[in-house]
């Protein structure tokens, strides 16, 4: 009876999913928008006819931007709404919060950005980057570019911390020196101190796990100090297209970002996936990767049911393992073991216009290791 | 001048003024009188505007002011010392006596030198905060700062509490002087006998909110409104 | 009977009924509006009757809430292991901070003590040297702020920003069992009636009346012998234990916390419940505290994007049009129907 | 000087010595002395601004002095904090009457009285009214009032309460700033009357500016200009002062009586 | 050494931002007492005036100034003619108040602009920056120090020279008398919030240079404006002007020493530090009074 993944959601001729995003708070400017992506997707797939010829409902909540409201909204889509599935999450606070909801119900959510890694729940598909497919490509790229003394940026949340941690031991075993190592609170504004710290140590780069508003004071901050891109590039690993138009373009242009899609990734699936997105939500918007990453999710959780031939939840994980798409940023694929996803990686450099053009990618998608245990030099991390 | 008829006022859900009336006219004194809490000071804070009459009518110079706000009352020409010694504690006593003249229609500085002649103690004091002052020190800028908006009508509520004796007899001086020679009208509530008796023409005693005697300065010898008074 | 005895009859009977009849999930909720409601009546204690406007009442909900998920976590991670976040976040021995949390005895008394002495501290600094009204407010608020920092900062001693989660056991209790989540709710009822009772005899105490004494003429009370800055930092750490206890209470009712619920717009959120039942009156606080959160749920279900709205316009138009409350708009329409008006006279 | 002159001087209560008073450079009190002696009713007057009620600030603490000590009993109050100052005995009233508003007039009293509870009794509830609060209210005429809340009280009423809260606390030293100004005539009588018999059970300091009160109830005076003592003597011999005349009475009417 | 040194120029720039976001609390918190947490969003709406007016003309920054004071102030009209006027003498109720007015500001924005930030271009003359003591100071911030200054002292001609600002004075310390004085107390109390606003919005046109301009923008600022009024004293400007400067050196060199999460941590122990010494900021004015 209360059984909830179980053929789940699906009654009659429906099936319900849950979405779950901060609609409000600090964190909505960025989650809304994966809502939005998550949508269209939902809305694509039932304008070609739903899943297993039902229709998909959006139920859709708000986590409020405060971790404790994810756990209780997740357990109200299960337990009450008996969703199928749950798309959502941003910050990996609100995924570690809602984990144990999805584990004690197994129940499944689908979890759209990139993240540090060093985790794997059955319950749990993780459609945006684990650190090799996003921060080691972004290392390897800078000390292909020769820098050798690095500066690293970053807020003072497990994210931010965990990658510096892997940063570090990358640099120690590359022979790569790192000059500083500086956190600031979410939220914060007053970079004048910082930018002074970067300008007197003199790094080839700079590498970015700052989030949210702070890049936006940090960039126009760290531009009238007459430190350039030219001398001194920053590589940012929370800045997309969204986060550029905030920025303003001017004052990032020239700087790295590292993702694994962008909205001028040239594939045919994007170029339907941006028109669709500016058809839906108006010509304004832009696409980015966690948005993408969400849209990735609800298509490929639609073919694992196609699969499974149901919604129940075992069933539906254990056809996951090997399923691809053709998404907006190339193949993709589940990787059964861990439920991550393969992903092409992508160091982008941002335009003056706001856009970000893409000036390095792996050759193919990367297999996913969120414990990095394919790298020698981490084998301290986990 | 001032005349005020059926009035009840109330604080909240307190009533404190039962159908008060009284007549003060042009280039009287009238002293009103009464125990402690009858409503003296209540009845004044209706006419200055602060509490608006639950029922009744003021009017001043014949114009209904019962509506008007207290700033547009100062305006038309009436002053109000409030009772306990009540200045603006963080400015100076001269800035003190500056915004008040602000406030006037005349804005005649030399009105600020006229209080001063008054209250000369005030002079050493000028650039002292009014909050800083000892209690009769107050009193007097209080006074002095009601005398500068030049009033044809002024109500003074205690004007005597903490003063000494001597500065006492100049506040009377004072009093007299603008009553006598410049026409002021004046609406005095007192607690000095002797005080009032010397000034007022006429008195109007109060007790539990209502008017209860009213008549000219000769019969306040009267034993009756000694006895009103009386506890 | 007084109304007041009946309509505490009437609540008793319905928390009691609660368990057999609402869905373990809304149990869950309502649980969790309890463990505010305690803290509601903390509030209540230093806002209401002592004048202590405190924004920083999240820091004692975390003191208490942290102190338990520390033992929480410990008993989980049984005596070799670590506790889940700290493998992750690198750490490889338990910290010295961690080991007394292993002991419940220690845990519990941790719960009221940790939370009761930073308040009775931090109070007697403040209140000590006179700061007080808006002084107080904005600091209580910039604690509030600094605190969720430093707990940030600490990840492998806190968990940093995503705080603690993750507990499947309470006490013997199975968390994941409808029945184990029961008796937590009868916990958190339990506790909220107890901390109301101990309240209410407070606040009816000459220790209330000297309370309210201090809020409205903090400096005339020295001038009848007493020490206001006493008075106001016993009532302080009173209500901090019991955010304390609320905090302990919130963690195995919601399964987590973290310093999302401990910042300056929880802490304010707190208020709110406190504004809108009405500050004055302890049953007020409680039903309000009980009745904002429920909106808050309802509201976020229904209608996510205005919850600002209406949460912003619920407050104002309280403030505006019953200052005192529910509890204060109960209070004047008995009046009206009841009781005489007064009319002063002497 | 009367006090001087007495064959056997009784032990002075309270002494202040050489104090000083400093307001940003403004000397409120200058190199005073002053002198009650136990079981003495002492008035103290003097201009608007010689300094009376900064030195009753002194005494219970509001004021810290920049030189100058105070004894009461032979203990410094200099330093001490307020509320310790009241536990030695020492009450005072405020020149403007300062009650809780928000708290009934039987509630203010009670809180008058209770203060040398410990705080464990302070946790109970206050059952019924206590002698001292009893006759407080009835000698303070607010037995009608005594469920009210104080904000409702009159000037006048207040001024009242203010003396009762001072009747219950019991003190050895009462300070009143001017208890009988806003009173009617009657209502002043009747403070004089209550004065006298406080007096004779306790100390008393009086700040008056009511001249007629004065002469009734005033035993020794002492008279303050300019933060010092300019006379101190009976009712008579301050009068007659011409220099007391010159800054406090004024010409004309010093001795007028009506 | 040198970057010792050069934090010099920086403690200073941390203060101009500092007291440009508390100036305004001068008046509305400092004067009026009233605990106004829409302060913030009264910043926001400034930010918000750069934004809409950005390529309107070619000098659509320096317009953006006054059209920012005359947006924020009117907003900060309305919220005293509506709602904060029934509040006097209530301080805290009005920090409540305020915030419930801060919350549906802030989803107002979000409806209005959508909740990403947006992008205010700066204009080219504030981009570079010139070298200080060994530190390239940029523009923007120069830019800052300079309108810091220009509003302190327009503050305090108004204060302590115009018949206005002793007016607002007057009615603040006792309204009841003001009336009785013959000012006009209600326009007094908007034109004082119109004042206290609108120095928010400037505040909100300057910050676009060095920070985001979102909904939540208000949300950033609000808890230090405070403080820095708080460490200065009640009212006072040249405690809020040295509170500033003292914070901002402090936030400076303590970041520069140790970190920024501790760094406002150990300035928010200094202040509570600070208070033990002056319990009510910088500079009080002494009052006889009994509160
Ligand atoms: N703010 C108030 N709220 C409620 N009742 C009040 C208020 N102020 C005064 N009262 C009541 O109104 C009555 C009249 O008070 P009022 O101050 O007018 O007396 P009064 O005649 O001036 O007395 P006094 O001679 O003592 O100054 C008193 O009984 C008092 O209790
Ligand atoms: N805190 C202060 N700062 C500056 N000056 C002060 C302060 N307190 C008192 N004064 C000044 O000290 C002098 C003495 O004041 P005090 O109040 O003691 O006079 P008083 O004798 O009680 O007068 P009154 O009879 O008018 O009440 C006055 O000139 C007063 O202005
Ligand atoms: N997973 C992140 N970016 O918090
Ligand atoms: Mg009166
Ligand atoms: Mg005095």
């Amino acid at each position: 009876v209360d059984e909830p993944g179980g053929g789940a959601g699906a009654s009659g001729d429906e099936i319900k999913v849950g979405i779950l995003h901060s609609l409000s708070g600090t964190m909505a400017i960025s989650e809304v928008t994966v809502r939005d992506a998550e949508l269209l997707a939902v809305e694509e797939i039932n304008a070609k006819g739903g899943v297993l010829g039902k229709k998909l409902v959006p139920v859709t909540e708000d986590g409020a931007s405060d971790w404790p409201t994810f756990a209780e909204k997740a357990q109200k889509l299960i337990s009450q709404d008996k969703v199928a599935t749950v798309f959502g999450g941003w910050t990996s606070a609100s995924r570690k919060a809602m984990l144990p909801v999805f584990e004690r119900n197994k129940a499944l959510l689908w979890y759209p950005v990139q993240y540090e890694g060093l985790e794997s729940s059955p319950y749990i598909f993780y459609t945006g980057a684990t650190t090799n497919q996003q921060i080691v490509p972004a290392l390897d790229y800078l000390a292909a570019q020769g820098k050798k003394k690095m500066f690293l940026v970053g807020s003072d949340y497990v994210f931010p911390r965990t990658a510096n941690k892997i940063i570090k031991a990358y640099a120690a075993a590359k022979g790569i020196e790192v000059l500083g190592e500086e956190y600031t609170p979410l939220g914060h504004t007053e970079y004048s101190t910082l930018v002074n710290k970067i300008a007197d140590a003199k790094p080839d780069a700079v590498f970015n796990t700052l989030n949210g508003d702070s890049n936006v004071a940090f960039f126009k901050q760290l531009r009238g100090s007459g430190i350039t891109p030219q001398t001194t590039p920053v590589v940012s690993v929370s800045v997309a297209e969204e986060e550029v138009k905030g920025i303003g373009p001017e004052n990032v242009a020239g700087h790295l970002v590292a993702w694994n899609y962008y909205q001028t990734t040239t594939t045919p699936a994007n170029d339907a996936f941006v028109k669709a997105f500016k058809a839906k939500y108006g010509a304004d918007k832009v696409t980015s990767d966690p948005m993408e990453a969400g849209y990735n999710a609800v298509y490929l959780w639609a073919e694992a049911v196609k699969k499974a031939g149901t919604t129940e939840v075992e069933a539906v994980r254990k056809a996951a393992g090997g399923i691809t798409i053709e998404a907006p940023e190339g193949t993709t694929t589940i990787d059964g073991d861990n439920q991550h996803v393969a992903k092409t990686a992508r160091i982008g450099l941002v335009q003056a216009d706001g856009q970000i053009k893409e000036v390095w990618s792996s050759p193919g998608p990367i297999k996913p290791d969120p414990y990095l245990r394919s790298y020698d030099w981490a084998g301290g991390l986990s | 001048m001032l005349s005020v008829s059926g009035v009840d006022a109330a604080y909240g859900r307190a009533r404190v003024l039962f159908g008060v009336g009284l007549e003060v006219p042009a280039g009287s004194l009238v002293c009103v009188m009464g125990r402690n809490g009858v409503g003296k000071t209540t009845l004044l804070k209706t006419v200055m505007g602060t509490l608006t009459p639950t029922a009744g009518r003021i009017t001043f110079d014949g114009r209904d002011i019962t509506r008007l706000a207290t700033h547009q009352r100062v305006r038309a020409g009436m002053a109000y010392v409030p009772q306990g010694h009540v200045s603006f504690p963080q400015l100076t006593v001269w800035e003190n006596l500056q915004v008040t003249l602000e406030a006037t229609a005349h804005r005649e500085p030399a009105a600020v030198d006229e209080a001063l002649d008054v209250f000369p103690a005030l002079r050493q004091l000028l650039k002292r905060p009014a909050g800083l002052l000892s209690g009769g020190q107050r009193q007097q800028l209080a006074i002095a700062r009601a005398l500068i908006t030049r009033p044809r009508l002024l109500l003074l509520d205690e004007p005597t509490e903490g003063i000494q004796p001597s500065v006492i007899d100049e506040i009377e001086a004072a009093i007299e002087r603008l009553h006598r020679e410049a026409g002021l009208t004046v609406l005095l509530v007192e607690q000095y006998l002797d005080f009032a008796l010397r000034l007022a023409d006429s008195f109007v005693v109060m007790d539990a909110g209502e008017v209860v005697r009213a008549g000219a300065a000769e019969e306040l010898h009267d034993e009756e409104v000694r006895r009103m008074l009386a506890v | 009977m007084t109304w007041g005895r009946i309509s505490l009859v009437v609540c008793v009977v319905l928390l009691a009924l609660a368990p057999l009849t609402l869905s373990p999930f809304r149990l869950g909720l309502l649980a969790k509006y309890l463990c505010f409601a305690i803290v509601a009546v903390g509030i209540a204690l230093a806002w209401g009757q002592g004048g202590m406007l405190t924004l920083g009442q999240g820091v004692f909900f975390g003191l208490g809430g942290y102190a338990m998920a520390m033992y929480l976590k410990l008993e989980e991670a049984g005596s070799a292991g670590l506790p889940d976040f700290m493998v992750w976040s690198g750490v490889e021995e338990l910290p010295a901070l961690w080991k007394p949390f292993g002991n419940p005895v220690f845990a519990l008394a941790a719960v009221v003590l940790v939370p009761g002495l930073v308040a009775f501290l931090l109070g007697l600094l403040v209140f000590r040297q006179r700061v007080r009204g808006a002084y107080f407010a904005i600091l209580s608020q910039a604690l509030a702020a600094a605190f969720v920092i430093l707990l940030v900062g600490q990840q492998g001693l806190t968990g940093g920003t995503n705080g603690m989660t993750n507990f499947t056991g309470f006490f013997g209790l199975d968390l994941t069992d409808p029945n184990g989540q029961r008796a937590v709710y009868a916990i958190a009822a339990l506790v909220l009636g107890v901390l109301f009772l101990v309240a209410k005899l407070l606040v009816r105490s000459r220790f209330g009346r000297l309370l309210v004494a201090v809020r409205d003429g903090e400096d005339r009370v020295r001038f009848l012998g007493y020490d206001p800055a006493l008075v106001k930092t016993i009532t302080f750490t009173v209500s901090a234990v019991m955010a304390g206890l609320a905090g302990a209470l919130f963690v195995p009712v919601v399964g987590i916390i973290s310093p999302a619920m401990l910042g300056i717009v929880p802490s304010l959120e707190l208020l709110v419940g406190v504004a809108v039942g009405g500050r004055f009156v302890l049953a007020g606080a409680i039903a309000g505290a009980i009745a904002v959160n429920y909106a808050k749920t309802l509201f976020s279900e229904d209608f996510a994007e205005g919850w600002l709205y209406l949460q912003g316009g619920l407050f104002v138009l309280v403030l505006v049009f019953a200052p005192k409350g529910l509890a204060g708009v109960v209070e004047s329409v008995r009046e009206r129907f009841g009781r005489k008006p007064v009319e002063v006279t002497a | 000087m009367t006090g001087v002159g007495s064959p056997t001087p009784p032990a002075a209560l309270l002494e202040v010595r050489g104090l000083r008073v400093v307001f940003d450079g403004f000397a409120a009190i200058d190199g005073l002395d002053f002198t009650v002696e136990e079981g003495e009713l002492r008035f103290l007057i003097g201009p608007n601004g010689a300094g009376k009620t900064t030195l009753i600030d002194v005494v219970t603490g509001l004021t810290k002095p920049a030189a100058g000590s105070v004894r009461f009993g032979g203990r410094e109050l200099v330093g001490r904090r307020e509320h310790h100052i009241v536990r030695l005995g020492v009450g005072r009233t405020f020149q403007t009457a300062t009650v809780f508003e928000e708290l009934t007039v039987v509630e203010n009293l009670d809180l008058a009285d209770s203060f040398r509870l410990p705080l464990r009794s302070l946790l109970r509830r206050r059952r019924g009214v206590s002698d001292a609060v009893a006759s407080a209210l009835e000698a303070a005429d607010l037995t009608a009032l005594a469920d009210k809340p104080a904000g409702v009280l009159s000037h006048g009423q207040r001024q009242w309460l203010e003396i009762g809260m001072l009747l219950v606390q019991r003190p050895k030293l009462l300070l009143l700033d001017e208890p009988v100004a806003g009173m009617s005539r009657s209502e002043r009588e009747r403070t004089g009357e209550l004065l006298h018999r406080i007096a004779s059970t306790h100390t008393v300091v009086v700040v008056e500016h009511d001249m007629e009160f004065l002469r009734r109830y005033a035993r020794k005076v002492t008279v303050m200009h300019q933060g010092h003592v300019l006379r101190e003597g009976s009712v008579a011999e301050v009068q007659e002062d011409p220099r007391v005349r010159e800054v406090y009475l004024g010409r004309a009417k010093g001795k007028a009586v009506t | 050494m040198g970057a010792l040194a050069n934090q010099l120029p920086i403690g200073l720039s941390i203060a101009a931002v500092l007291l440009l976001i508390a100036l305004g609390l001068t008046f509305t918190f400092g004067q009026m007492g009233v605990i106004n947490m829409a302060h913030g969003e009264f910043i926001m709406a400034g930010a918000y005036t750069a934004f809409l007016l950005q390529g309107v003309t070619s000098q659509s920054f320096l317009i953006a100034l006054p059209v920012a004071f005359a947006v924020a102030g009117l907003m900060g009209l309305l919220l005293e003619w509506s709602l904060i006027r029934r509040f006097y003498g209530r301080p805290l109720d009005t920090l409540l108040l305020t915030w419930g007015v801060s919350l549906v500001l802030q989803q107002l924005a979000r409806d209005l602009f959508g909740a990403p930030n947006v992008q205010v271009t700066a204009p080219g003359w504030l981009v570079g920056g010139v070298d200080v003591l060994g530190l390239r100071l940029p523009y923007n911030r120069v830019f800052i120090i300079g309108l810091a200054v220009v509003c302190v002292v327009g503050v305090w001609l108004y204060l302590t020279r115009l018949p206005a600002g002793r007016r607002m004075r007057a009615v603040v310390q006792n309204r009841e008398l003001a009336a009785y004085s013959g000012i006009a107390t209600g326009r007094v109390d908007r034109f004082t919030f119109l004042l206290g606003s609108g120095l928010a919005g400037v505040a909100g046109v300057a910050l676009t240079l060095v920070g985001p301009v979102g909904p939540s923008l208000g949300t950033f600022y609000i808890v230090d404006a405070f403080l820095v009024v708080v460490a200065g004293g009640l009212g006072q400007l040249r405690g809020a002007v040295l509170a500033a400067v003292a914070l901002g050196f402090l936030n400076g060199y303590l970041e520069f020493w140790t970190d920024a999460s501790l760094a406002k941590v150990l300035v928010f122990v200094a202040i509570i530090a600070f208070l033990q010494v002056r319990p009510q900021g910088m500079f009080v004015l002494k009052g006889r009074a009994l509160v």
